[in-house]
């Protein structure tokens, strides 16, 4: 159970990001809760990986040949590019909706509703 | 040369379209009529090799495809254990089935874009985006490995949000796309964090060994949860279905038919989940009927929705959560009889048949709709219902596709609409009659929305602010007749589609253990 | 190629048999709309439209708009609609809120139960 | 009633998000035969030492490829909504 | 506006570096901790200190958006290239069609602890740069594209 925390840590990490996007009006505050929530998402994606007393999968000069799993950490390293590119993508069109609409705020963001 | 592009077909199906992209920024430097034949070109052979790989499949079964091996088909290196390495593509008849039509919408929308953007600007970028859309459909549809299924999402998702901003349209277009682009990259998060449970509980990410690992555990029930509610985000089932009009309303027309198959790749990648990744092993009724409940609600609050709408696009956009859920129904029905073999002989089967027909049938119809819409949004600068009228005048050919295409969505014979809803109403009579009838009540409201528009765009007299307004080029009319040749000819022909196509996606989706010993070698 | 007859487990639809009485009837209407050709009036004062008694309007006023024509059926679900419609906010916020919450009825429908 | 909904949409999340801590175990994986073979065998079969490296450009490199691609589309995104409009590009009226 | 003396001297003497770490960090990503996309963003983050250091205006006119686009589309096309390869070498796509070649990039590598040799890896090293190659070049255009955005002018 307490030896668990990494998973714990991923979940919480995700809900506090849900909890951002949920709370915050301000839509760069949104965009930087769901950074959050793929922060967590790598988190768990790392910690699957895990093997106990495993080093980092790199066999020039390893201390040992127990080693950790290497395709999360392949994975984690992809959805890290995706996650840069994602932020950056919303990050334009909040840019080029607070220049058009002059403001950030996700309940004035509403000209296209019913 | 010809056994060369058969052997390696589900790679050169990806590739292709993908270099075809990433060389448009050097190709656009030329000038627009070689970057359109080179884009057309680039569509045109893929969805060559697209119908290639399904003659491939449905003739000679599932192909395995696995990248980076020494030779395409040994999805098990040696020592492995039995189990496979790298990234294995599984291409069964379901996924060849979506890939021919997805490359086929995908080459006539790029047609249509070719005469409706002409006077747009950042053309090199729009068109860049149209293959990478493709690129992402085809990824999804055909791999049979968990992340790369997210990795192709996310181009999908991401092409898309920056296709729907592409008219930046004072900023209201930006926001349809940071709706879109938010509300998919959290569903794809959400799918990612369900595809990391599985790979910590069964060291995979092929779907074929998560499935012959599959213990139903309460973390797959959580992914399970995740993955449902992800994928009908992206397929845009009702209680999420809010960006699917803000998205389709503001996209360029070309780009909202396509938008169309992008959403149905979700749907896709939900009933493969559900059939071939969990299959037997979930508590297939519940689920079943939540998908049902999800379909239900799909198509009477879309529809309901749609008849208010005074603009055009809005209105189409609200047909087609309506639509999807009569797909979701349809598959619904056939995921509660899972485990029943007499009733899914009885009804079931075709249940999922008609789910399956209707896919492509509203690929079709409603590409078709969302093309005439746009043809008429380029011609009158209005999308606004209440401004239109007398257009019939003048636009005699767009009023021709539009009626093909609205009997078509309303379930008219002899259009395609019509096949598959009727297998989709006999088959859910025989399970629930109530259902049933839900179905026909919004076949029959789908046509009085679709009477409104048709007598408020075309009849009436000749409006004089409309007076030069006049037919719209030539690719964009050869682009609709394409897809109106297409709606006539499967609905006159359903049953050669239908045994020919339908039945092998079908049966390849019920057939969970055919599926595993596809990639597994039949243990 | 002759299309063949769908057979849907319960019913048939065959597309060509179905063609074939679509044009029979067509071929009866105007055969009815040609009995009574020769008494539409011909240009003139005769064959001035008119509708309810009045002068045709102007192509403006002539043109029922979209949103007018179904407008008694929203009124009789005015109760459904009422409920509907606000549902719809436009606002980000919103859609990630229904989302997560059919995320969260998914769980306990699957999960707990 | 906004409020507690959100709140008893959060709390049930909660619940779902932390089961993955009562299910996994941490360290000791149950099923590690995937990566097995590659440390055993990624050496020989991609020529790496490192064999995550390995992993992304040998064993996985289709998913790198679409992640390139996802760099490249959000690249063409930003460019599009930040360029210019061309002068005969009317910016339609909504509504 | 620029920066102070100090930080402009400094960020010239930090540039090198900079550019010699992330090209470090690029061809040793099949031996050491790295690889393509992290020496990539390396690289890139020298352009963020011009950016620092310099004006957006003084980093505009010597950074050409060409020249980075030209890298990005190069990047892919090599990456994308290096893979098609292998289906002419008879392997399936993405195949390592160089391992083992005993030509620059091939030599064979047992398993176990080794110090490790540059000229291994076959397909790796050029995936590696090619990935390098086409981070920079996103990265750089990213953030030409988020700060014009920024300054209100729009390309």
């Amino acid at each position: 159970m307490i030896e668990n925390i990494p998973f714990f840590c991923a979940g919480l990490l995700v809900l506090i990001g849900l909890a951002v996007i949920v709370t915050k009006r301000d839509l760069i505050k949104m965009v930087m809760g769901l950074a959050l929530v793929e922060a967590g998402v790598n988190l768990l994606l790392v910690a699957t990986g895990y093997i106990s007393g495993g080093v980092a999968p790199i066999f020039t000069n390893a201390p040992s040949t127990e080693m950790v799993m290497a395709t999360v950490q392949a994975m984690t390293l992809t959805n890290i590019v995706i996650g840069i590119a994602t932020t950056a993508l919303l990050l334009s069109f909040v840019m080029v909706i607070s220049r058009k609409y002059g403001t950030r705020d996700v309940t004035e963001m509403r000209r296209l509703k019913e | 040369m010809m056994d060369f592009i058969i052997a390696n077909a589900p790679a050169l199906l990806i590739a292709l379209p993908m270099l075809g992209a990433f060389a448009l920024p050097l190709v656009g430097r030329l000038g627009d009529t070689p970057r359109n034949a080179w884009v057309l070109g680039v569509a045109l052979i893929t969805f060559v090799i697209a119908a290639l790989l399904a003659w491939t499949v449905l003739s000679g079964g599932p192909v395995l495809y696995t990248f980076g091996a020494a030779s395409p088909a040994d999805a098990i290196p040696a020592d492995s254990g039995g189990i496979p390495i790298r990234i294995v593509f599984t291409v069964d008849a379901m996924s060849a089935f979506m890939a021919v039509f997805a490359s086929f919408v995908g080459l006539v929308t790029c047609l249509y874009s070719v005469a409706s953007e002409r006077r747009s600007s950042g053309k090199d970028g729009y068109y860049a985006l149209m293959l990478l859309l493709l690129v992402g459909i085809l990824g999804m549809v055909c791999t049979g490995d968990l992340f790369n299924f997210f990795v192709f999402l996310e181009i999908n998702s991401l092409a898309g949000a920056a296709l729907v901003a592409y008219r930046i349209d004072k900023g209201v277009s930006v926001e349809a796309g940071l709706k879109y682009g938010f509300l998919s990259t959290l569903a794809g998060l959400m799918v990612l964090y369900a595809i990391a449970l599985l790979y910590g509980q069964y060291d995979s990410l092929n779907m074929a060994v998560i499935a012959s690992r599959m213990s139903y555990t309460m973390l797959d029930k959580v992914a399970l949860a995740l993955f449902v509610a992800g994928l009908a985000l992206k397929a845009g089932a009702v209680p999420m279905h809010f960006w699917t009009p803000d998205a389709y309303s503001m996209a360029p027309g070309a780009v909202t038919a396509f938008l169309v198959v992008a959403s149905q790749a979700g749907l896709y990648g939900l009933f493969r989940i559900l059939f071939s990744v969990y299959g037997l092993t979930l508590s297939y009724v519940t689920v079943g009927w939540a998908v049902i409940i999800l379909g239900v609600l799909s198509m009477f609050v879309g529809v309901s929705m749609a008849i208010p709408q005074k603009d055009v696009k809005r209105l189409m956009a609200y047909h087609a959560v309506s639509q999807s859920g009569y797909m979701l129904l349809g598959v619904g029905v056939g995921l509660v009889v899972l485990g029943d073999a007499a009733a899914m002989d009885a009804f079931g089967r075709t249940a999922m048949e008609g789910g399956i027909f209707h896919i492509v049938n509203h690929a079709m119809y409603k590409g078709l709709l969302f093309l005439t819409a746009g043809a008429i949004f380029l011609q009158t600068g209005t999308r606004n219902l209440n401004k239109m009228g007398g257009l019939g005048h003048s636009m005699k050919w767009t009023m021709l596709f539009f009626i093909i295409g609205a009997l078509a969505i309303a379930g008219i014979p002899p259009f395609n609409g019509f096949a598959s809803k009727l297998m989709i109403y006999e088959s859910v009579f025989a399970f629930s009659p109530v259902i049933a009838v839900i179905a026909m009540v919004v076949s029959i409201l789908t046509l009085a929305s679709f009477v409104k528009v048709f007598h408020a765009i075309f009849m009436g007299p000749e409006q004089p602010k409309y007076e030069g307004v006049g037919e719209v080029p030539k690719p964009m009319l050869a682009a609709m007749a394409v897809l109106a040749i297409m709606t006539i000819l499967m609905g006159v022909f359903p049953e050669q589609i239908v045994t020919t196509v339908i039945a092998p996606a079908a049966d390849a989706l019920i057939d969970q253990g055919a599926y595993v010993a596809t990639v597994l070698g039949g243990i | 190629m002759i299309a063949e007859t769908l057979y849907t487990g319960f019913g048939a639809w065959n597309p060509i048999v179905w063609l074939i009485a679509l044009a029979v009837a067509l071929l009866f209407a105007w055969f009815i709309q040609r009995l009574g050709e020769p008494d539409i009036p011909g240009e003139g004062e005769s064959g001035k439209s008119y509708i309810s008694g009045n002068d045709e309007p102007s192509p403006e006023d002539g043109h029922i708009g979209g949103s007018n024509l179904y407008w008694g059926f929203t009124e009789a679900m005015k109760g459904y609609y009422a409920r509907v419609v606000p549902l719809h906010t436009g606002c980000l916020t919103d859609y990630v809120l229904w989302f997560l919450g059919t995320f969260a009825l998914l769980f306990i429908l699957i999960g707990v139960i | 009633m906004k409020n507690a909904l959100r709140t008893g949409v959060l709390v049930v999340c909660a619940v779902a998000f932390l089961v993955a801590g009562l299910g996994l175990s941490f360290g000791t994986p149950a099923y590690t035969d995937m990566d097995d073979y590659m440390l055993a065998h990624g050496q020989e079969e991609t020529g790496s030492n490192n064999i995550v490296t390995g992993v992304v450009f040998d064993y996985r490199g289709f998913d790198t490829l679409g992640e390139a691609t996802v760099l490249f589309t959000v690249v063409l995104g930003a460019g599009l909504v930040f360029r210019r409009l061309g002068k005969k590009e009317d910016e339609y009226e909504y509504e | 506006m620029n920066m102070s003396n100090l930080v402009r001297s400094g960020a010239n003497i930090l540039m090198p570096f900079i550019l010699v770490y992330g090209f470090y960090i690029v061809v040793h990503g099949h031996l050491t901790p790295g690889g393509g996309f992290q020496g990539g963003a390396v690289i890139a983050t020298a352009v963020v200190l011009l950016m620092v250091a310099y004006s957006y205006e003084n980093v505009r006119a010597s950074v050409s958006k060409h020249v980075l686009k030209n890298s990005e589309t190069a990047g892919l096309l090599l990456f994308i290239g290096t893979a098609l390869l292998a289906l002419t070498a008879g392997l399936a796509f993405f195949g390592n069609w160089l391992l083992d070649l005993g030509v620059i990039f091939g030599t064979p590598v047992a398993f176990g602890v080794n110090p490790g040799d540059i000229n291994t890896g076959g397909i790796i090293p050029v995936l590696n740069i090619a990935v390098g190659i086409e981070v920079l070049g996103a990265m750089g255009l990213l953030l030409l594209a988020m700060l014009g955005g920024l300054k209100g002018d729009a390309e």
